[in-house]
């Protein structure tokens, strides 16, 4: 396969020098008359893991479909490798190497897994109609590829063995990680990931966590990660974007937003926001 | 299945899978088996059959390449249609346009005469440019609002072939030529190689292969990019397009091979029944498509096949091996009698099982697996066995064509 | 009043949501219920007021009795009868009724139009911002405002319980704090409160009791003064003092499994 | 993959060789035998003829048409069976529900064609367009229950009565010849099918022939609600002869939206535009259709001045002792004389074959059907397969056993006499 | 211009009965998303029995329409408590396909109790009278027709707008699960939606009746008709139902009127619609009319446009 991500080894480097890979300019969205997001703005550097967390309907989702062209934003512009997305339709941001987990499942109930992750490859395929339904030459040797890579995904994330189960009878957590294989198998530039440990165990949510960082770490892929989990995006995220109300009010390391007033405010209301010195256990001395 | 996470693969696994990769249609014994006996069962009837039995198989094998037709586009990719029998229509116009007869009289619509391998893949070739010129209009609409256009296209179509008597005929119809295997037609008793086959079975000769090839490109389409894509349409269209799907691309490709098989089921009708009336192209007809997608089972091929036995060939077989009397019952024709219990028929069969008859096979399936499963005692446990159930909502769900009926 | 027994509930005949659950609304009482994403706290409440039916679920053990009398298995009609109503998450407001028709739909189970007119007067008096905007339509309300008239819809049937299932979801924390005095005030006037939040704080401020569910199991409850001082609910549901967990997040940087990804 | 496909390709050719070998064993051949020559549907050894019926018998034209008129087949060859037969040669009718559809219609044929030596009958004029082209491949003669001019060139179709293309044209003739009004104003409205356009086509013809000021000839289609558009047009331009080729539903319709509209004309009707039920009792438009006139042909129930009448009723009594007086009854009663006609001079020719029964049709001349029918003739050009050119004009009379009472007597217009196919 | 009027005038009395029938759908489809395809076959069977009660039992005409209608209503209603309510949840089109088992039962049944061709419409009035103002003919029937529909259509909406039981339907037709959780049953909407539609064929099927002057079974194509007009109208809008159907009768009845007279004079050459597109191009209008009124709105005048979540 021709791809072009970058390894880990470059990312590293290259993290402070390079142009960010997505920019976020004042970026406004409305909805009859509600203000989803007011004037957001931000960058992601190649190979960040990078956290938006905010309440719910702080407009977290609503970036992911500016970002993914499924809203068209009021004001305001997303830049990505270099090229302005208000050009491109939905189905071109895959091609163009964003990848998106879903923050609801069960769209997909009948596919089973094995097809889910090749209908994420969907934008590195080749063949139509006529090549497929024939089944030679070409169409055989690039779905066996594929299916091959795929396979390879699935083993990595544990998924081998559900592999040709459809995705309404898996659990919720293989559900969520299954979608995630599926992302990654179209092997994207900016992975956006939308709630992945969402309702699950402390101990999916640990698998989950540690596939995110290898896939941080070892395939360098850049990632946004919008989450409710404090505890794991504290954990794992390099810089968190922290919403409310559709604003920016805090941006920064996880120990500095976890430190940030308006944060605690946001997050806990004032009573219990001034509680956590009482219990001995400072937010700043969780921070790694 | 934490376990596995953090377990690295064995170095030998991937590459074995790697060995293992294609989805094969005929992929474990069983399958081999079954189709095996499927042919022997086949060649026997071919054999045995009489002209009654083979008119009533042919017949309904034609309408079966429409109804793969019609899964593809409403089964597969969730575009409701009525307009199948419109694309039928195109499709045996074409054939009567370029195989007809040559016209003896001013009058006479047009007919070139030309060979059976020659009209049949153009009528599905004009099928489905006809399906690409109209589906950028149709595919802006959704649900019910596309199902009812497509019912305007058959309508209108109707209208049309009365009226464009250059070459249906007008109101009276057309006359069509069936194949010729050399000089003679096949619908008469012909020999082949040395072997006296009768019009049924050469008819037989000539659909069977062509069923069979519809079949099996659409399975193929559907295990392979194109086809997953169209499911992914039909599923969630924002989260098809999201994953990279062209979602007009995808419905317009749907559109075309639909319409394609549409073409040739309905320049074989045409052919088999030597005569073309522009009154079959309507309604009626595209309900009975939709009712053996249904009935068969939602985005099956074999769903398809079954569909249609059940929609066309099941009342044929109500009416020529009748349980009720001639007479009929309690005044009413036995032909309508047999009409009720065909409508009764549908209402029971969908009440108990309306993901059709691939519903009615899964349901079984999955039964037996979950005892096979409650056999094996110790074994690892599946996600099927430990989750939800493979044969719930998910299955029964298949079948849903979103279509804002969920109002 | 209310008495949740050992029930257990399954999704579609096979995914079980809740497990032995058990839980009591005292008479008059506000009873906050806790717990994460998926914990099957949305699912008690359709337990209680008749609604898993429709998403093809059902009590499989276990029963549900409200005043002494077994009310697991009627349908809703005849639980909002019995005087229990739920206020759905995200308000589900009828959007293209106007602000009136939509309290007039909340009332349409009860018979008894003296009652109805009692509890529409309480309603406006609960939400005087409803009287003034009687004849708009639904849809056109902001956050807030569709949040009072859900709960005020529900309180026209006068019920002697109210579900609430996350009134606070998206709204301005100044709002979260006036629905929090809305139900003080519910409460007060007689009317039990069943409430499901993820604002463990707002609840636990409204609330006299609580209950903490965890994959579809009660593991703590106990009254609400004392669940806002328990640590594990302040680490669980605050999320930013939970030294094991984040620790366990945290390592993860340096120590997890190793895992060669071979994607080419 | 490459295996897989070379699996199903050999599994598909074994199947195909396998399909073959065994079908040699399959095929039959009907043997026939005796002086006399034969083909399907014919048992020399029992002197057997088969034939087939192709009739709605269920859906919603079996009960009004369908049926009464397969009885009068049934009726008129039970009475020749019981009386020794064709030259002693019994007559076995195998009938098939086409329920009236054209596709229906071709399984039918299909399933029994080579098992009958001709159709004694396919009613209804789409269904016998459908099967009219795999009858000729066959050269299997069909009687068939329509008077659509344009069947009347089908080599293998046998018409009983003059085409309604004819009947408008004599009913004008009577108008401008008989009645003496000449260049009236006239109109016509006719159903968007094949029957309307043969209407049509005779109406313009007539309008040629006698100088009749055509007004407008306004089609209506099966979803129409009302018939205002239509008449309206009759009204303004003041027809005053609207002649109506449709059905009895449409008729009634029509009718009564004219007289709404303060519009009565003379209406004249096509024969099948007719049926008794627009004239029973409690039908509002009896007294506005008992003003109308059909035209059509043959015998009135009852008129035992016509021995072919007396003989019917006679086999009615015996064979169909429940029968009421019914047009249709008669029509097929007096078909099956022209079928029984055809096979009488095939057995005179000592040829039973298709063939042999096509000829014999293509002779028959002066067939004569005691008065139900003007004698008829048959010949090889399409003019000749007309087989014949007159009508008769009658007054709706509800007090008449077939409701009907002749106006004009039988006669041939000229524009008839004329008309070319 | 009498003319004109004339057929306008017919046009809006054809486009009641259409109106009629897409008020059957529409209701049934808002309340259950279930598109009837049976509600032509109970128009058809509203028809029979009313003219039956009247020429066969020798009932009183209001009696006959009230037991028409009861009995109507009671089949939509076992249907939908005894096969639909079963459907819940089902695929859509597979509730579709029961819907069409119940059409051809009731067609079946229909034909084989009234075997005749035809059958004598029952009127409380004169359906062959009319009377002259200016010009234009003015039928009884038109008038009563555009005066039952005008009524019938004003109980309708003060039904929906004023009682518990309309506002219940509306309520349910919104959000199902949001409508049982405050008590109401929507089983019995569902159940009550069906019996409305049932009442409105049968009311319907008489008008139709009395229009054709005749009841065969050939009146439920009527149906295919109304399509155009539920779609034109938008398919979840009452007041849809009512504009569409008046505008498919409108035009049907002008193009009727004109099609084959009216001159288009079109690159130097004079022809009529009927010699261009052959005639009765008037049952294909009402198609076009449809299919261009989509190409501007997409969910028809008053539909309202579904948005997809993710």
């Amino acid at each position: 396969m021709s791809d072009t991500t970058t390894t880990p080894a470059q990312t590293r480097t290259q993290t402070n020098a390079q142009a960010p890979l997505l920019a976020v300019e004042g970026l406004t969205v409305r909805f009859a008359g509600v203000t989803a997001l007011s004037d957001v703005s931000f960058a992601v550097q190649p190979g960040e893991l990078f956290a938006v967390i905010g309440p719910n309907g702080a407009g977290k989702t609503s970036l992911f479909n500016v970002i993914s062209r499924v809203y068209q934003p009021a004001a305001g512009r997303v830049i990505f490798d270099g090229q302005d997305m208000a050009r491109l339709r939905t189905h071109q941001t895959a091609r163009a190497g964003i990848a998106r987990t879903f923050q609801n499942l069960g769209q997909f109930p009948f596919t089973t897994v094995l097809d889910y992750l090749l209908l994420g490859r969907h934008t590195r395929l080749r063949s139509g109609i006529l090549l497929g339904g024939l089944y030679l030459g070409p169409a055989r040797d690039e779905e066996r590829a594929n299916r091959a890579e795929c396979l390879r995904i699935l083993d990595l994330l544990g998924l081998a063995r559900v592999r040709d189960l459809p995705l309404g009878v898996l659990p919720y957590g293989l559900q969520k990680r299954a979608d995630l294989a599926r992302a990654l198998a179209m092997r994207p530039k900016l992975l956006l990931l939308d709630e992945p440990v969402a309702g699950m165990s402390l101990e999916e949510s640990r698998d989950m966590a540690a596939v995110i960082l290898d896939i941080k770490e070892q395939l360098g892929v850049t990632q946004i990660l919008v989450e409710h989990d404090m505890a794991m995006v504290m954990g794992i995220a390099d810089r968190v974007l922290v919403l409310d109300f559709g604003r920016v009010i805090a941006e920064g390391a996880p120990a500095a937003v976890q430190a940030n007033p308006d944060v605690i405010k946001a997050y806990l209301g004032e009573e219990l926001g001034e509680a956590p010195s009482a219990d001995g256990a400072s937010p700043a001395e969780t921070a790694p | 299945m934490s376990a596995d996470v953090s377990a690295t693969p064995p170095a030998g696994v991937a590459s074995r899978r790697a060995a293992d990769v294609t989805t094969r249609l005929l992929g474990t014994s069983r399958r081999r088996v079954v189709l095996i006996l499927a042919l022997v069962a086949v060649a026997i009837f071919f054999s045995v059959a009489n002209d009654d039995q083979f008119q009533i198989v042919n017949v309904t094998m034609i309408y079966a390449i429409a109804v793969l037709g019609l899964n593809v586009l409403s089964g597969y990719a969730g575009q409701i249609s009525l307009g199948i029998a419109f694309f039928m229509g195109i499709g045996a116009y074409t054939a009567t346009w370029l195989g007809g007869t040559p016209p003896t009289s001013p009058r006479a619509p047009v007919g070139l005469g030309l060979p059976f391998w020659i009209w049949l893949p153009a009528a599905g070739i004009v099928a489905a440019l006809l399906g690409a010129l109209i589906g950028p209009t149709a595919l802006r609409l959704k649900g019910f609002y596309l199902g009812i256009v497509s019912l305007a296209l058959v309508v209108i179509g109707v209208q049309i072939f009365k009226n464009a008597a250059f070459l249906t005929g007008g109101n009276s119809g057309r006359g069509m030529l069936p194949p010729a295997f050399g000089d003679t037609p096949i619908n008469q008793q012909n020999d082949l190689f040395g072997i006296a086959l009768s019009a049924g079975q050469q008819f037989f000769l000539v659909i069977a292969p062509i069923l069979a090839l519809a079949a099996l490109f659409v399975a193929n389409v559907m295990r392979t990019r194109a086809g997953r894509a169209f499911q992914a349409v039909r599923d969630h269209e924002v989260g098809a397009a999201i994953m990279g799907v062209n979602l007009f691309e995808a419905k317009m490709g749907a559109f075309i091979l639909s319409s394609f098989l549409a073409g040739i089921s309905g320049a074989l009708f045409a052919s088999y029944n030597v005569h073309v009336d522009p009154n079959t192209w309507d309604l009626t007809l595209s309900i009975a498509f939709v009712a053996a997608i249904i009935i068969g089972g939602i985005a099956s091929v074999w769903g398809s096949l079954l569909g249609a036995i059940f929609v066309f060939a099941l009342p044929k077989v109500l009416d020529v091996y009748s349980l009720v009397p001639a007479t009929g019952i309690a005044g009413l024709p036995s032909g309508d009698v047999n009409t009720v219990i065909y409508g009764l028929l549908i209402i029971v069969f969908l009440l108990f099982e309306p993901a059709g008859f691939v519903g009615l096979i899964r349901r079984g399936r999955l039964l037996a697996l979950r005892m096979s499963e409650r056999n094996r005692k110790g074994g690892e446990p599946t996600p099927a066995a430990a989750g939800a159930d493979p044969g719930g909502d998910a299955e029964i769900e298949r079948t849903r064509l979103t279509a804002g009926s969920d109002a | 009043m209310l008495a949740v027994q050992d029930i257990e509930v399954s999704y579609h005949g096979v995914i079980t949501a809740l497990r032995g659950v058990s839980i009591e609304v005292p008479d008059g009482a506000t009873v906050a219920l806790l717990g994460a994403n998926g914990a099957g706290k949305t699912t008690l409440l359709r337990a209680v007021s008749g609604l898993l039916r429709i998403h093809d679920a059902a009590i499989v053990r276990g029963s549900i009795l409200f005043d002494g009398q077994r009310i697991s298995g009627l349908d809703a009609t005849a639980v909002v009868r019995r005087g229990i109503v739920q206020v759905l998450e995200g308000r589900r407001l009828f959007a293209e009724l106007t602000v009136d028709e939509n309290l007039r739909t909340g009332a349409i189970a009860a018979r008894d139009a003296a009652a109805t007119r009692r509890a529409y007067d309480r309603v406006m008096d609960l939400f005087p911002v409803l009287r003034e905007r009687r004849a708009s339509v639904a849809g056109y309300l902001s956050g807030g405002e569709q949040q009072m008239l859900a709960i005020g819809r529900g309180l026209m049937a006068s019920p002697r319980l109210l579900l609430l299932d996350e009134p606070s979801l998206g709204l301005a924390p100044f709002m979260v704090q006036q629905i929090g005095r809305i139900i003080s005030e519910i409460s007060a006037s007689g009317t039990a409160v069943l409430l499901v939040e993820q604002n463990a704080q707002m609840a636990l401020a409204a609330a006299s009791y609580g209950y903490v569910l965890e994959t579809g199991s009660v593991v703590l409850g106990g009254p609400a003064a004392d669940l806002a001082r328990d640590g594990s609910v302040r680490k669980f549901y605050l999320g930013l003092h939970q030294e094991k967990q984040l620790g366990s997040f945290a390592t993860l940087r340096t120590t997890r499994p190793e895992r060669r990804w071979t994607l080419e | 993959m490459a295996t897989r496909t070379a699996l199903t390709a050999r599994v598909i050719s074994a199947f195909a060789i396998l399909g073959v070998l065994l079908a040699g064993c399959a095929s039959n051949t009907g043997g026939g035998g005796g002086t006399i020559k034969t083909g399907p549907g014919v048992d020399a050894s029992t002197k057997t003829i088969t034939l087939g019926i192709l009739t709605p018998l269920s859906g919603p034209v079996a009960a009004p048409i369908g049926i009464p008129l397969t009885h009068g087949i049934e009726t008129y060859f039970k009475a020749v069976n019981a009386n020794g037969g064709i030259n002693g040669w019994q007559v076995k009718l195998v009938e098939k529900d086409t329920k009236y559809s054209p596709q229906d219609a071709v399984t039918a044929y299909n399933e029994i064609h080579n098992q009958v030596a001709m159709l004694g009958e396919s009613l209804g004029t789409p269904p016998t367009v459908a099967i009219k082209d795999l009858a000729a491949s066959d050269h299997m003669l069909v009687s068939a229950a329509t008077l659509a001019s344009s069947l009347a060139r089908e080599k293998y179709l046998i018409l009983v009565g003059t085409p309604y293309r004819l009947q408008v044209e004599n009913a004008f003739d009577y108008i401008v010849n008989k009645l003496g009004d000449k260049s009236p104003k006239t109109g016509l409205i006719y159903q968007n099918d094949e029957y309307g356009q043969d209407g049509q086509t005779g109406y313009k013809e007539a309008v040629a022939a006698y100088g009749l000021k055509d007004v407008g000839q306004a089609a209506f289609a099966a979803t129409d609600t009302t018939f205002t558009a239509q008449v309206a047009q009759m009204k303004a331009g003041g027809a005053k002869y609207v002649f109506l080729t449709t059905t009895p539903v449409a008729t009634a319709g029509i009718i009564a939206t004219g007289h709404a509209l303060g519009y009565d004309p003379q209406w004249i009707l096509q024969s099948p535009a007719f049926a008794t039920a627009l004239v029973a009792k409690q039908s509002p438009v009896a007294p506005l259709v008992s003003r109308a006139w059909v035209v059509s042909q043959g015998a009135s129930w009852g008129d035992t001045s016509k021995p072919g009448m007396a003989q019917l009723l006679q086999d009615v009594q015996k064979y169909a002792p429940d029968q009421q007086p019914d047009g249709f009854f008669e029509f097929g009663y007096t078909e099956a004389k022209v079928t029984q006609a055809i096979i009488a001079k095939a057995i005179s020719n000592n040829d039973l074959s298709r063939d042999g029964l096509f000829n014999a049709f293509e002779s028959l001349k002066n067939v004569d059907l005691g008065g139900l029918l003007p004698p008829l003739n048959y010949g090889s050009s399409p003019d000749e397969r007309v087989p014949s050119r007159d009508n008769t004009v009658y007054a709706i009379d509800p007090t008449q056993p077939t409701s009907v009472r002749d106006l004009s007597g039988d006669f041939t217009g000229s524009a008839a006499q004329a008309s070319k196919f | 211009m009498a003319f004109f009027f004339q057929i306008f005038l017919a046009g809006i009395a054809a486009g009641c009965i259409y109106a009629l029938v897409a008020l059957g759908f529409t209701i049934i489809f808002k309340s259950s998303g279930v598109i009837n395809f049976a509600q032509g076959e109970l128009l058809l069977l509203g028809a029979y029995l009313v003219s039956a009660g009247v020429s066969q039992w020798h009932l009183n005409f209001f009696l006959a329409l009230f037991i028409a209608i009861a009995i109507t209503v009671a089949i939509a209603v076992a249907f939908e408590r005894f096969a639909l309510r079963r459907m819940i949840g089902r695929p859509a089109f597979s509730v579709l396909m029961l819907t069409i088992g119940l059409d051809t039962l009731l067609l079946t049944a229909v034909i084989a109790i009234w075997p005749d061709v035809l059958y004598a419409p029952a009127a409380p009035y004169s359906t062959t009278a009319g009377f002259d103002v200016g010009g234009v003919h003015i039928t009884i029937n038109d008038i009563w027709t555009i005066i039952v529909t005008g009524i019938l259509c004003a109980a309708l909406y003060a039904f929906f707008r004023y009682t518990r039981y309309g506002l219940a339907m509306r309520a349910a037709a919104l959000d199902q699960e949001a409508a049982l959780a405050v008590g109401i049953n929507v089983g019995l909407v569902n159940t009550f939606s069906w019996a409305i539609a049932a009442a409105i064929a049968t009311i319907g099927g008489f008008f139709l009746a009395a229009h054709l002057s005749g009841v065969n079974p050939g009146l439920g194509v009527i149906a295919l008709v109304a399509f155009p007009a539920i779609i034109l109208g938008g398919i979840d809008s009452v007041l849809g139902a009512v504009v569409g159907g008046l505008i498919i009768g409108i035009v049907q009845q002008l193009t009727a009127g004109y099609e084959n007279t009216a001159l288009i004079h079109l690159f130097g050459q004079s022809f009529t619609l009927t010699d261009k597109l052959g005639p009765s191009f008037d049952a294909i209008a009402p198609y076009l009319v449809m299919l261009v009124v989509l190409l501007i709105r997409p969910y028809g005048l008053f539909g309202k446009r579904k948005v997809e979540r993710i």
